[in-house]
Formats: structure tokens, sequence, C-alpha cells
């Protein structure tokens, strides 16, 4: 089983290097002549104003929050769904429960309105 | 191959990092980030209980898997009650958000 | 053992025994033969990626009526190496104010996160790369990472326009994983494992069949993962001019456009592993791991095709409106799905596979029939709103 | 000195930096990303432990879920995080002996411990963990309590958090 995981860190180890070559090619082959206005922060054209920070909506944050909760419930059903075909019927209806809590939360949010995007 | 002792010292070391953070930090989202470490040193804990200990009594995964559901929930509400205060407060500076002192 | 019948195993053992030929401890042979082994598969992936490029453009071009790349080579085969020499002569400029290091690593995750599937892929019975027992959710964590470089390359580079894009695709990349989780844990219900080589093994029936609903949600949720049309909104040119990699040229650029092509290829085979039978085709897969390597690329490359056909029929949906069509239709139908798939599943254990077959299949039908129906009331209701009641009869 | 051991250690080392420099950087969104490399390292641990399910676990939860909300929160709450000021309270030094006190005080207890340096035991042949972790967490004999009040302690996160960032004005 440790094995698999070497090969998988190896993975990631090969994986990041081809980018991080194709990237030093470029760079090395690459003309570098900087000027103020290329380096600009590209707005269409205009004036940038200010720095880098703009009020968000609230929206985008409601909405990575409802997918926190229904991830973490949603990985824990894995090991459910593996052990499935060896498991009683109380077992199945137990992890259908787990599924319908779930559900439940999913109403409420869409109760309450927070699905809208207003 | 790694000795149990290797784990339990860096899980106590991570631990002790994450306290130092969440003493230290003024800003409310870094102390929650502290807490998200000491949750972790835990995890590492438990995990390595599991592994040394009997593999086919599954509570160390259980209750790893359980601090998961904990750390999801705490900053889900945490960071909801950090960004509520900002709203009010304007602020997320842990020690100026003092109205409950009095 | 020979190289026709386990090609992989074949040239790893004379490598190894090479290598050890050589005076090499045992497990710096098998883990320099490991190495060999993913550099050739990742340069492989990298070979095709180029080639993905010809073949989008290509296929947008047969869907538009044009004739699309044919000056460079026969077919304008080799349009993509030129593309590529452009990138790499091209400047490389980075903005004012940004952070350098995110700045850079951004793209590099973009792809490694892209690669890193490659590792759990069966291209034959074989060639397993590794048979990992939790694999479908290696899939979800592997995009993870691709959600984080996302992040990283929008604040990484200092503009506003960048970080309104990153956080409209993260929004929508977030909300789509949840379908998509819940239509894998379908797959694994059925096969009894996460791994992708026991979920092949255990087609003998494509899961298309056994759960066409789940296969549609899945690409529904994949393409939206992609973020292509008609979820492209990263990409929104009139709103918000490039989305989060706007800042990025040359090489870096290369990068990103590079992971994207080779993700929806990827999620092509994905798609095909999980509901099309990956390598398997009526028995023809054991005729030799290279044939059934060819299998699994063909069956990938359909999927690529599915999502392109999408790509390029369907038009930009509105960001409220792709959010609630995940979170109010996608996610509780693939909810639903999976619990009438789990009851049915343990209902119909114990009986013959034919009935069983009927059972999941008959299952999907009927929920399917029930959504369309719903579907359509809740058109009708909002046509009325809209027009009113009279012009609504009039449509029907 | 095993292979094994040696990436424990260079993992370990860089638990602790990217952990060290969580709690001491100044600019919040580096914070979050270390700890981003923080989690990893972490979910590294669990491969070298053999959980599989917990390492790609925390990779999908920690990495994919809880820091993107970190980061978000972090952006929604930026006008504060321009880095003016000190980050770190009036009494940090004495915060860092409490802090490498508890280390130690962790540490002289662990080691007074008989089982402080154990081995781990090889797995029994056929030993599927993921299928074991499944039956043991819907058997009634197991942990079916622990894993539905999980959920329901996530449905009133849910509730809560929802009900708190939520208001309209």
């Amino acid at each position: 089983m440790q094995n698999d995981w070497l090969y998988i860190g190896l993975f990631l180890v090969v994986g990041a290097l081809i980018p991080t070559s194709a990237l030093v090619a470029s760079w090395i082959v690459s003309p570098k002549k900087p000027n103020p206005i290329k380096q600009s922060t590209y707005e269409c054209g205009m004036e940038t104003v200010g720095e880098n920070w703009v009020q968000f909506k609230a929206q985008y944050y409601i909405f990575a929050l409802v997918f926190l909760v229904f991830d973490v419930e949603t990985v824990f059903l894995f090991p459910w769904a593996v052990s499935l075909g060896q498991l009683s019927l109380f077992a199945v209806v137990e992890g259908i429960v787990f599924i319908l809590i779930l559900i439940a939360g999913l109403v409420y949010a869409w109760r309450k309105g927070m699905l809208e995007w207003v | 191959m790694i000795p149990l002792s290797w784990y339990l010292i860096l899980s106590a070391a991570l631990f002790s990092i994450g306290l130092f953070g969440v003493l230290s930090r003024r800003n409310a989202v870094a102390i929650l980030l502290g807490i998200e470490l000491m949750l972790n040193a835990v995890n590492i804990n438990l995990v390595s209980f599991w592994r040394y200990g009997d593999v086919s009594m599954m509570a160390g995964q259980v209750f790893a898997i359980i601090v998961f559901a904990v750390a999801a929930s705490e900053v889900a509400v945490g960071l909801a009650l950090v960004i509520s205060v900002y709203r009010r407060r304007n602020t997320v500076i842990a020690d100026e958000i003092d109205l409950m002192k009095w | 053992m020979n190289f026709w019948t386990d090609p992989v195993n074949f040239v790893a053992q004379w490598l190894l025994g090479l290598l050890t030929g050589w005076g090499m401890p045992g497990w710096l042979a098998s883990l320099l033969v490991q190495l060999i082994g993913v550099v050739v598969l990742v340069s492989m992936m990298m070979v095709i990626d180029i080639f993905l490029v010809w073949i989008e453009r290509k296929v947008v071009a047969r869907f538009q009526d044009r004739l699309g790349p044919n000056r460079v080579g026969p077919f304008g085969i080799i349009q993509p190496f030129a593309d590529i020499i452009k990138l790499i002569i091209k400047e490389d400029i980075t903005p004012n104010g940004a952070d350098k290091l995110i700045y850079n690593l951004a793209p590099i995750l973009s792809l490694m996160s892209v690669l890193l599937l490659w590792a759990i892929v069966p291209l034959a019975p074989v060639i397993l790369g590794v048979d990992l027992n939790v694999g479908a959710l290696y899939i979800i964590a592997a995009g993870a990472i691709g959600t984080l470089s996302i992040i990283m390359a929008a604040w990484a580079s200092n503009n506003k326009f960048a970080l309104l894009g990153a956080f409209r695709q993260v929004a929508v990349l977030v909300s789509f994983e949840v379908p998509m989780l819940a239509t894998m844990l379908i797959p694994t219900i059925l096969a009894g494992s996460m791994g992708m080589n026991e979920i092949i093994q255990s087609q003998n029936v494509w899961y298309i069949v056994l759960a066409p609903l789940a296969g549609l949600i899945f690409m529904i949720a994949a393409i939206a993962e992609l973020g292509r049309a008609p979820f492209d909104l990263n990409e929104a040119e009139s709103e918000i001019v490039a989305g989060y990699h706007i800042e990025y040229t040359g090489m870096k650029f290369g990068l990103f456009y590079a992971g994207e092509l080779l993700h929806a290829f990827t999620f092509g085979g994905f798609w095909a592993i999980l509901f099309l039978g990956g390598y398997r085709f009526f028995g023809l897969e054991n005729l030799g791991p290279i044939v059934a390597a060819a299998i699994l690329m063909a069956k990938a490359l359909f999927g690529y095709w599915l999502i392109m056909w999408v790509r390029y029929t369907v038009m930009r949906i509105r960001i409220d409106h792709m959010l609630a069509f995940n979170w109010k239709f996608l996610t509780p139908l693939a909810f639903t799905l999976l619990i009438l798939t789990a009851l049915m599943n343990a209902l119909l254990r114990g009986t013959s596979s034919g009935v069983y077959i009927l059972g999941m299949l008959l299952t999907n039908v009927i929920l399917g029939w029930i959504i369309v129906e719903i579907l359509r009331g809740f058109s009708r209701r909002e046509r009325e709103r809209v027009e009113g009641p009279q012009q609504a009869v009039a449509h029907q | 000195m095993t292979f094994t051991q040696i990436i424990f250690l260079i993992t370990a080392a860089v638990i602790l930096g990217s952990a060290l420099m969580v709690v001491s950087t100044r600019n919040l969104v580096h914070a979050a990303l270390w700890l981003i490399v923080t989690l990893f390292g972490v979910a590294v641990l669990y491969a070298i432990l053999n959980a599989s399910f917990l390492a790609v676990v925390q990779v999908v939860v920690y990495i994919g879920a809880i820091a993107i909300l970190f980061i978000f929160a972090i952006m929604l709450t930026r006008r504060e995080m321009l880095d003016r000021g000190p980050q770190l309270n009036r009494g940090w030094w004495l915060n860092a002996i409490i802090a490498v006190l508890t280390f130690g005080g962790l540490f002289w207890m662990l080691q007074g411990w008989s089982g402080f340096s154990k081995a781990a035991a090889d797995f029994p042949s056929g030993y599927d963990a993921v299928g074991q972790l499944g039956k043991a967490l819907v058997s009634p004999t197991g942990f079916v309590l622990p894993f539905e009040v999980a959920s329901v302690l996530l449905l009133a996160a849910l509730v809560g958090a929802v009900y708190v960032a939520f208001t309209r004005k």
C-alpha cells in the first residue's frame, strides 16, 4: 500500500517538474524588455484606480459555506458506499437517514432564500 | 521503521505552534488558523494510535473523521461570526471586539 | 510473461535486471524504474495534450462550418507545434504588484493537478498505474489543487477583474463538486469499491445502462468543473475580460490552456471509466493491453467530443441561473438518485442479474420521467408569470 | 536510516516550518497558503501511516473546502489586511514561553509512557481499511451514533452559520 503512495509522490514531483521546465525554457529563450505601461495592471486601457480590493458579495461566501458542509458529509458516505454490498438493510437505512439529514440542510438553506443570487 | 514516538513528538510540536498562534495573533481569522493547526495535531495522534495499536479497531480513524466534521463546523460558524462582526464593527482584531467585556 | 501480454511489466523487469546487474541496490533500482514509468506516462500525456489543441480547433471548425487550421503541415497538424514555439519565445510580463512566487506557482499547480489524475487511470488490465482503493475521492482531491491554483493566480496577479473571475469560477467549481461527488457514489455502490480498476472489472454491463441519470449528471458537473461553455463564467469576455488568468502571458498562459484541454480529455476518460466500462469493449480488451489502452483512449476521446459538442452548441448561462440550477435541481436530483440506488441495490441484491439490471434501469427511467414532468410544470408556471395566462395557453 | 524515515523527517520539517509561518507571517493570505502546505504535509503523514482514506479526505476537505473558505473570509474582511500595525499581541513572548512549556510538558508526560517507542505491526493479509471503516461507521455495535451525530452537528453548523452571516439589511 505504501508503494502506491510512493508512485503518486513520484507523479507529484514529475508533474511539477515538467511544467516548471517549460517555464524555465521559456524564461531562457524569451526577450525581457519591461516597461511601465507593459507592466501595468490590465483594466481595458483604463487607469488603475486604487488597489486590488473590491467589495465582494457575501453570496460567494455563502455558497462556499453550504458547499463545505455538503462536501464533508458526502465524503463520509464513501466508506458506507464501499461496504454497502455486505451490510444489512438496517445499515443501508442508516446511510439513507444520513443523506436525509443532509437534504434537510439544503431545504433549510433554500427556504431561507440563501440560494438566491441577490 | 518509524517508532510511534516520532509522530507523537511531531504532533505535540504542531499543537504548541497552534497554541502560540491562537494566543498571540490579533486577527480573528488568524486565530482560527491556529485552531486548525491544533486540530490537525490531534488528528495525527488519533491516526498514529490506530496504526500502532490494533488495526482491526477502527476507533482511531472514526474519531479522526469526527474531528474533520468538527473542524468543518468550527470553521463554518467561526468565520461566519468573524464576517458578521466585521460588518457591524468594521474590524476583525480580536482585542477591539470587546462589547461583551462589560 | 512476454512483451505482447504484459509490455509494462516486461520492460520493467528487464530494466530492473539491467540496473541491479550494474550493482545498484534493489530499492533504488525499483524506484528508478518507477520514476522512468512516471516520466514516460507524463510525457505521453503532454504529447496527447499537444494534439488535443489540434483536435479541438479542427472539431470546433467543423461544428461552425469552417475549415480550421489547414496551412501548417497536412491538415494543419503541425499547427500546435507552431503555437508552442510562439508561446515559448513570447515575452513574459509580470504585472506590477504581483506576488512573484505565487504568481509563478499557480500555472504549474494548475497543470500538475490535471497530470496527477493520470496516476490512477487504469489503461489496461495489466497497465494500472496505481490501483488506489480510494480512487474516486482522489479525483476530487486533485481537483482541489486545481481550485487552489485559480485563487492563487487571481490573487497574485493583483487585478480586480482576475479576482472577480476567480470568485465566480471558484463558486461554480465548489458548487458543482457536490452533485459530482454524489454521482461518483453510485458507481461506488454498484461496484462495491472506489478503486478505478475494480469499477471497470465489475462493469459486465456498463453503468450507463444501470444508472443513465448518474452518467448524465456526472457529465454536466464535469463540464462545469472544467469551466467550459455553457458554464464558462471565468472567461466571460464581455464582463470580466478573461477571468483569473487575465494577467498571464506567454508560456504561463500556455500552461493554463494546456491544463484546461487536458482536463477536458481526462474527464472524458473518467466518464468512460465510471460509466462506459473503461478499457472493456465486448471482450476486445483481451486481445492485449495495447488494444485495451487504445479502447480507453477512444472512449476518452468520445467523452471529450461530447464536451466539445456541448461547448460549441450551447450558450453561456448567467451565474445566478447556473448556481440555482446546481443547488435547486442537480444536487437534490443527485441525492434522490443516490437514495434510490442504495435502496434498490439492497432490495435486489439476491435476485438474478437480469432482474437487477431491469430494476435499476426502471428506477432511473421513472425518476427521469418524474423530473421531466416537474420541470414541465415549473416552466409552464414561469411562462404564465412572464407572459400572462392567455399566451401561455396559446403556446401549447 | 531507512527511506521511509527520510521521507517522514522531510515531511515533519515541512509541517513544522510552514506551521511556524502560519502563526508568524504578516500577510494573512500568505498565512492561509502556508496553512495549506501544513495540511498537505499532514496528508502525506497519513499516507505514510497507510491511512489512504484519511489522506485523501484531508486534501478534499481541508484544502478543497476549509482553506477555500478561509481565503474567501480573508478577502471579505480585507480592509484590515493591509498589514498595518502589529500582527501579534503585546505579550507574545509570554505566549511563546507558554507554548514551549506545553511542548515540554507533553514530551515529558509521553516519555514516561511505556508504549512510547512502539513499532507498528504489519497489516493482516487481505485487510481493507476503507471497507472496515464503512462497516464500523454504520454497524449498530460500532460507531453508528457518532456517525449520525456528526451529520446533525454539520446541519446545526450550517443553520447557525447561515443565521449569523446572512442578515438582510
